[in-house]
């Protein structure tokens, strides 16, 4: 039944001058499922976010989203049918207000967006939305702040936010928690668990503990090709896993 | 009656041409006032001066300002066409005197020529006809140009070759290049195949130095090939320096060391100049042409306000003064007075700082410019 | 591009209402000058500046796209509306259209070209289109190379407004710029608007949330370029000439820094930084071989002590976006 | 066809011209993320100063060769200790509008002295006459600058691209604060290395001296076509604007024969066509 | 051979005082972020700074490199007034940081990125030592730097300042980002040079890592120094760490 994945891959392989980045790998994201994609560094784990989100074009291989081959579709269009991504580099707009972040993308989602002759007043029916979407993520006193000036975990919240207005059927965040505090983590934690249940989500993270206790199924990625599949506690005793990724004492 | 006066020197005072005109021509406003004994006579005459940047706009702007609210009759110099033509037109709509010396360009009397417009020095008809003529008289009867790529350049070619052909000389080439070109290496060396005698320069300013400098360095002249430049000024020789320009022939009307009159005239303006520099033809035009136009207000005797009837008195008048000697204002507004065919000393020859020029002939005037008959001018036409 | 708009506030309701305030004494202002002794050419010509840089300040203030051939649009539709006027005998309106709809195409067209290219490599496209277009008009027989068309006749506006009048016509120009002016305001404040800073601060993350960027910035190009041209369109009724010189390159970096005078990303700014500058032009004629020495020496304190330029300063001292 | 070869080696020649300029632009831009645009006017002192040097001080041309850069260097050198560098960090119109500010400056008091037609310069007399190469003659101060200026590009580039020093330049370029938190002086090599752009451009400024007439206005028409070479060439890339330099005036040359009125335009087309194709110039990278 | 050589030359004797702050005040512009930081550093020891999200953690490492713009108080460093020198002299005092950015250089290939920092003064890690550490990085040495994945980025950012010699490290967040075994390599390459005699100030957000290397911590809040106590203590402050830190 096609409709159980949202997100299938195969054979999906990206090549720099030579090097294999990501190499022949068959993803399947089951709808509704945290997905976590876990690896050495350099394994290529953002190298296949930049392929899904199309901002690389693979070397081969096919991308199916709900169905649909999306393997040579314009960055932007694969926004639009609901695949958003965040950046592991944290990725706001640096003088747009946190509210004003969160409105560009619901502005997008609502349409009227080319429309130079009308007031942006017209945008404020976005504000309770906006603001709902700022407490979400514990964000509502900075509502007013323009986001250079916030910290730097309080800009991954916001970035979620913002990927949040779009209402994404798939989410694909690339490191959610790095630089973040503890009360932070567990709080964006709580939230991505919350929204799981309407969106599926696919992350890359080095947490090991929000890998445990987030995700439904892990994939393990090394030099770019996947080593291993399963839940957490399956994972752990496996020693190709802990030789790659975990280190001794994890398990 | 009337007899104030307020006198507008529109010049470009910091770009290409301000050497040749720019202070000095203001300068040389100045000494004709002076000389012009009008003071003594009742008359105040004011003077103000403007830099047009050698931008049609604000050329404009500067002239219409000057009209409506400074009260200015009259706009002198204006060097560079198409600021010129520009300022033709506002000068016209607004009836005053427009008494041009630094422009080259012959539309001024031909296709937009106006009641109100006397263009005092010289025009590319001129350059063409008195250098053309001449050359070819002397054995010159191949030609190549050397053209500058705009309205300018193209005139000057098109009168000269005409010249040429007219006189039985052949043109076997030419090649336009770009204004303001660094190198002309290239162009050098189509001329050198082309194996004309006469390399004509129909260009200006730093393209003509340029051209005229990297021509020694290819060893043009030396291969026995002639240099005639169509549009050079005294300014442009000491630049370039006699070593390089030795030999070169072209056309001035006015050398600052041609009789005792200019030389006198030529002295007195140098030792008022900041470098000390003898006036060009340019800014002898300028002396020249306010002298006329005083002499006019004279014989109107006051209310120098209207125009176009001071410009119709300075054409019932003949021109005569120290600088250009005899002549007249045509009905079109040309004025006519002798050109001169010159070419450049050698080093050895020169005796003194400014000595550049030996005279090697005279187009009398009536012959040098635009015949009224050929003139396009519809002021004729009534 | 963020450093240049740093300083750049949030706009809120009263940063607004303020500029609407600012705008109607502004209007207010301008609406009087006739009477004030105050030469009406050199406003109306000052106008058409404004016009222009606040078109500029458009692409580059809000859309982060520095055009380093702004005058091609100026020179074109001046061109195409004092041919049209001269040769082809339309009425002022319709020159006026033609001029406008030619820069627009030509907007539609360079920007095909240039849209894609980011920073410098951006300005440095439009500056070779710009002088690709230079030569085109130095070489077409319609220009008239470097003696450029004179003698426009003016018109009757609509058949009534006689524009060789100046006090008619400095009306007709004043209400073009408001018009341009507010169109431009409109624009930045508009849902567009906000979508092109979004793209400006993070072109990404723009793509990532599913703006097709491209679009919008060809979208703001092309209205940038038609404003542009609307403002060469009304030069041509107070110059009566259109050359060359609208055309060089040199007139495209003095839009530039007439923005950067009056304060890059400002709404007022540009319109200052026109006056101020086409002032000078005006005012330095004056000192002759010095002018300029006296305009470089301009440049230099404006970046080293009001890097905001002049309404930047201001703003950012009162703490308002102006 | 003679006369075609004849073309590429003059066009080679301008080339090397607007390699010497642009290489001078491309160190500054790529290491101070400055456009210079007093380049133009900087070239010209240099060859004011060779012509001060020999009228005024009797000094030949092959001692302008190296003390013209030399003071012209260190004139650039106050310029940006005095101004350039209160810029640094800010985007790069800044640093266009001061430097065109200074240009027209440093313009305006050379034409307020010396007047807008210039004065002359010769040939020193070991460089005078020329060869006949059958297909053309060649002077053979021409032939000196090509070579010359090679052997500068080339020297610039190793130092630039493969030495240590080049290294410390480039990182400083991205983010002068954590180079500096390095130990390394940037200011002072920021300094150095303005001196250094700037004196490749007053090199320049000596060999065209015998060649162009030395006016103040000589570098203000060069400037716009070297930043094209500049651009063409990949922005800040050293070997990119050497390539495109001479290139330029190789094509150029072909222009001038074939089609002689878009010789000064035909850079425009090329740069279209480049940005056209590869977005960042041909060796360069993202801006 | 190497080790023993380090061990020879440490900065200052064991126990000495080698970076003392006092009352140290920072702005950024016209925002005042610290209000009086105080503490020390011992030759020899790793102490960690703690703190929530936006404390002031990292204006106090650049604050003592030098590269905030207005700063005032007192930081000596081997006994040497610093607070007023630029940032190239405070690097050749041998101090040496590795910023939370990373600083990777996109103009420069990886190894141009490692060779970059000048040596200070003798005494670094080897080249081979580095690659034993980083394997990542010896396969890619000629790529463009910013091109690594974000983890190898930052081992390039803190390999590179092991070479220079400087003896004192300050290390903001080294661990973000990274997987758990390159943590575990950190976290041993830390313990090996502190047995060299480096002195290393560490800023952390993962608290189980920094507890497995600090000797000493430091909890900053609002610009201030809290508290601090040491690793020994670390049970007996686990509640006070709570309320800080939200562990
Ligand atoms: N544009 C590129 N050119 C060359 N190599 C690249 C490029 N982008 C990534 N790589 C290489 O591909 C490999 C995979 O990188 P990627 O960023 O996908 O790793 P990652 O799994 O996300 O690691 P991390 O956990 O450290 O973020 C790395 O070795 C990196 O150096
Ligand atoms: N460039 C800046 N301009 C203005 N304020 C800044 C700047 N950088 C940081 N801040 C502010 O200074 C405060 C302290 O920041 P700092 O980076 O030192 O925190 P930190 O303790 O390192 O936090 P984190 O754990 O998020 O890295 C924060 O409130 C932050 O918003
Ligand atoms: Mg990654
Ligand atoms: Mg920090």
């Amino acid at each position: 039944m096609a409709d159980e994945f949202i997100l299938e891959t195969s054979g999906l392989t990206k090549e720099f001058a030579g090097f294999f980045a990501v190499r022949d790998v068959a993803l399947k994201v089951r709808r509704g499922s945290i997905h976590a994609l876990i690896g050495p560094n350099g394994a290529g784990k953002t190298t296949c976010f930049n392929l899904l989100t199309k901002f690389l074009k693979p070397t081969g291989g096919q991308i199916r989203y709900k169905g649909q081959d999306i393997t040579a579709m314009p960055p932007a269009d694969v926004a639009r049918l609901g695949l958003v991504r965040s950046f592991q580099i944290s990725a706001v707009f640096p003088h747009l207000t946190a509210l004003e972040n969160v409105r560009v993308a619901l502005q997008r989602q609502h349409g009227s967006s080319f429309d130079f002759w009308r007031s942006k007043t017209v945008l404020d029916r976005f504000n309770p939305r906006a603001h709902e979407l700022l407490n979400d993520v514990g964000l509502s006193e900075f509502a007013n702040t323009p986001a250079v000036e916030m910290p730097y975990g309080r800009k991954r919240a916001l970035e979620i936010a913002t990927t949040l207005a779009l209402d994404p059927e798939m989410m694909l965040l690339d490191e959610p928690m790095a630089g973040m505090g503890h009360e932070d983590i567990d709080k964006i934690a709580a939230l991505i668990k919350r929204i799981s249940a309407k969106y599926t989500i696919l992350m890359v993270e080095h947490n090991l503990s929000v890998v445990a206790n987030l995700s439904d199924i892990i994939t393990v990625l090394t030099r770019g090709q996947v080593l291993a599949e399963g839940n957490y506690a399956d994972l752990s005793k496996d020693e190709r896993v802990k030789e790659a990724y975990l280190g001794a004492g994890h398990g | 009656d009337d007899k104030t006066v307020k006198i507008g020197v529109l010049s470009d005072q910091s770009g290409l041409y301000a050497d040749l005109a720019g202070p000095g021509s203001t300068l040389a406003a100045q000494m004709a006032i002076e000389d012009s004994g009008l003071k003594a006579k009742g008359w105040t005459i004011d003077l103000i001066s403007g830099d047009h940047q050698n931008k049609p706009d604000i050329g404009t702007t500067i002239a219409r300002q000057w009209f409506d609210v400074d009260k200015v009759d009259t706009v002198v110099d204006v060097p560079n066409s198409g600021v010129a033509l520009a300022v033709n037109n506002i000068v016209k709509e607004k009836n005053g005197v427009y008494i041009n010396s630094g422009a080259a360009t012959s539309d001024l009397t031909n296709a937009q020529c106006s009641p109100n417009t006397v263009h005092w020095t010289y025009d590319t008809y001129m350059l063409a006809h008195a250098t053309g003529q001449a050359l070819v008289k002397a054995g010159g009867d191949t030609w190549f140009f050397l053209t500058a790529d705009y309205a300018f350049g193209a005139a000057l070619e098109r009168d000269t070759a005409a010249v040429v052909t007219a006189n039985g000389g052949k043109v076997v080439g030419g090649v336009k290049h770009p204004l303001n070109t660094a190198d002309f290496s290239s162009f050098l060396l189509q001329a050198q195949a082309s194996k004309a005698k006469i390399i004509g320069l129909a260009n200006a300013g730093g393209d003509t130095t340029n051209s005229i400098k990297q021509a020694a360095e290819f060893g043009i002249v030396k291969g026995g090939q002639k240099l005639a430049a169509l549009l050079l000024f005294l300014t442009d020789v000491k630049a370039i320096g006699l070593e390089t320009a030795q030999g070169l022939n072209f056309t001035e009307t006015f050398y600052w060391d041609l009789n005792d009159n200019t030389r006198a005239f030529s002295k007195r303006f140098s030792a008022r100049m900041k470098s000390g520099a003898p006036p060009t033809m340019v800014q002898a035009g300028v002396y020249a042409g306010l002298t006329h136009y005083f002499k006019a207000l004279e014989a109107l005797g006051g209310n120098p306000h209207d125009g176009a009837k001071v410009v119709a008195k300075m054409k019932t008048i003949p021109t005569d003064d120290p600088l250009f000697g005899k002549g007249e204002v045509e009905a079109n507004g040309r004025v006519t007075h002798d050109a001169y065919l010159f070419e450049v000393k050698k080093p050895s020859e020169s005796k003194g700082p400014w000595d550049f020029y030996k005279l090697v002939g005279t187009v009398p005037g009536n012959q040098a410019f635009t015949p009224l008959d050929k003139s396009t001018c519809a002021l004729l036409k009534k | 591009m963020s450093a240049l708009t740093d300083d750049t506030l949030p706009v809120t309701p009263r940063a607004m209402r303020d500029e609407m305030i600012v705008f109607a004494v502004m209007a207010a202002l301008l609406a009087v000058v006739p009477f004030t002794g105050i030469y009406p050419f050199f406003v109306m010509q000052a106008l058409c500046f404004a016009l222009l840089a606040c078109a500029f300040n458009l692409l580059i203030g809000y859309g982060g796209l520095l055009s380093f051939g702004h005058a091609m649009f100026l020179g074109t539709a001046g061109y195409v509306t004092a041919h049209a006027l001269k040769v082809w005998g339309l009425p002022p309106e319709l020159g006026i259209v033609v001029g406008t709809a030619a820069a627009a195409l030509l907007g539609l067209v360079t920007g095909f070209i240039s849209i894609r290219r980011q920073g410098i490599y951006f300005s440095m496209i439009t500056l070779a289109l710009s002088q690709l277009l230079y030569f085109i008009y130095l070489q077409a027989p319609f220009t008239h190379g470097e003696d450029g068309i004179q003698g426009i006749p003016q018109g009757r506006l609509f058949g009534i407004f006689d524009l060789s009048k100046p006090l008619v016509l400095y009306y007709v120009v004043l209400v073009g710029f408001l018009a341009g002016f507010l169109l431009i305001y409109r624009t930045i404040n508009s849902p567009f608007g906000e979508v092109l800073k979004a793209i400006r601060e993070n072109e990404p993350r723009a793509i990532s949330l599913g703006y097709k960027t491209d679009q919008y910035k060809m979208l703001a190009y092309i209205l940038s370029g038609t404003l542009a041209g609307f403002a060469g369109s009304l030069k041509v009724f107070v110059a009566q000439n259109a050359s060359l010189t609208d055309v060089h390159w040199s007139m495209s970096g003095e839009i530039v820094l007439m923005t950067l005078v009056g304060g890059l990303g400002t709404i007022f700014g540009p319109v200052v930084g026109a006056f101020v500058i086409i002032a000078m032009q005006q005012y330095l004629a004056g000192f002759g071989q010095w002018v300029t020495v006296i305009q470089g020496v301009i440049f230099v304190a404006c970046v080293l002590l009001f890097r905001r330029g002049l309404v930047g300063e201001l703003a950012h001292m009162l703490r308002r976006s102006l | 066809m003679q006369a075609l070869y004849a073309q590429l080696l003059v066009g080679l020649i301008n080339g090397s011209f607007y390699a010497l300029l642009s290489l001078g632009l491309a160190v500054i831009f790529g290491m101070l993320n400055i456009i210079n645009f007093a380049h133009g006017a900087l070239y010209m002192m240099g060859a004011f100063v060779a012509y001060f040097l020999l009228n005024l001080g009797g000094i030949n041309y092959w001692w302008a060769l190296l003390i013209a850069p030399v003071i012209v260097g260190i004139f650039g050198m106050i310029l940006e200790r005095t101004m350039l560098q209160w810029l640094a960090g800010l985007d790069h119109l800044y640093g266009l509008l001061l430097t065109f500010g200074i240009a027209l400056i440093v313009q305006g008091v050379f034409q307020n002295y010396f007047g807008s037609s210039g004065l002359p310069y010769s040939i020193p007399d070991q460089l005078k006459g020329g060869v006949n190469l059958g297909f053309m003659f060649l002077p053979i101060y021409r032939g000196w600058v090509v070579i010359f200026s090679l052997v500068v590009c080339l020297a610039t580039w190793f130092l630039i691209e493969k030495t240590q020093l080049g290294a410390y330049l480039r990182a400083a370029t991205e983010n002068p604060t954590l180079v500096r938190a390095f130990g390394i002086n940037v200011p002072r090599m920021i300094t150095l290395t303005y001196g250094l752009g700037v004196g490749l451009a007053a090199l320049a400024g000596v060999l065209s001296a015998p060649i162009n007439q030395v006016r103040p206005l000589m570098g203000a028409d060069l400037i716009i076509v070297v930043f094209a070479v500049v651009v063409i060439g990949g922005m800040g890339s050293i070997m990119g604007s050497i390539i495109t330099g001479f290139a330029l005036g190789v094509i150029e040359g072909l222009t001038k024969y074939f089609y002689p009125e878009a010789s000064n335009t035909v850079v425009f087309v090329l740069m279209v066509v480049v940005l056209l194709v590869k977005p960042t110039g041909l060796t360069g990278r993202a801006a | 051979m190497a080790e023993a050589q380090l061990a020879e030359k440490p900065v200052a004797a064991a126990g000495a005082e080698v970076l003392t702050v006092k009352d140290l005040q920072a702005w950024y512009g016209e925002s005042h972020i610290l209000h009086g930081i105080n503490f020390n550093v011992k030759a020899g020891e790793v102490v960690t700074l703690l703190g929530r999200n936006g404390a002031g953690k990292t204006t106090t490492l650049k604050s003592v490199m030098g590269v905030i713009g207005k700063r005032s108080g007192s930081i000596r460093f081997d006994n040497k007034e610093i607070i007023r020198a630029t940032s190239d002299r405070i690097a050749r005092l041998g101090i040496a940081f590795c910023p939370e950015e990373r600083g990777i250089f996109a103009s420069l290939d990886v190894k141009e990125n490692l060779l970059l920092p000048p040596v200070v003064r003798p005494g670094g890690l080897p080249l081979d030592q580095i690659f034993t550490l980083f394997p990542n990085l010896k396969e890619r040495l000629t790529s463009q730097g910013t091109k690594l994945s974000g983890g190898e980025q930052q081992m390039l950012a803190i390999a590179r300042i092991l070479r220079t010699g400087a003896r004192f490290l300050m290390l903001d967040e080294p661990t973000e980002g990274l997987a758990p075994v390159i943590i575990q390599q950190i976290g041993h390459t830390i313990a090996r040079l502190k047995s060299q005699g480096f002195t290393i100030l560490l800023v952390e957000q993962n608290f189980r890592f920094a507890s497995t290397v600090a000797d000493r911590y430091y909890i900053v809040e609002h610009g201030k120094v809290i508290d601090g106590f040491a690793n020994s203590e670390l049970s007996a402050n686990m509640d006070k760490l709570h309320t800080y830190l939200g562990v």
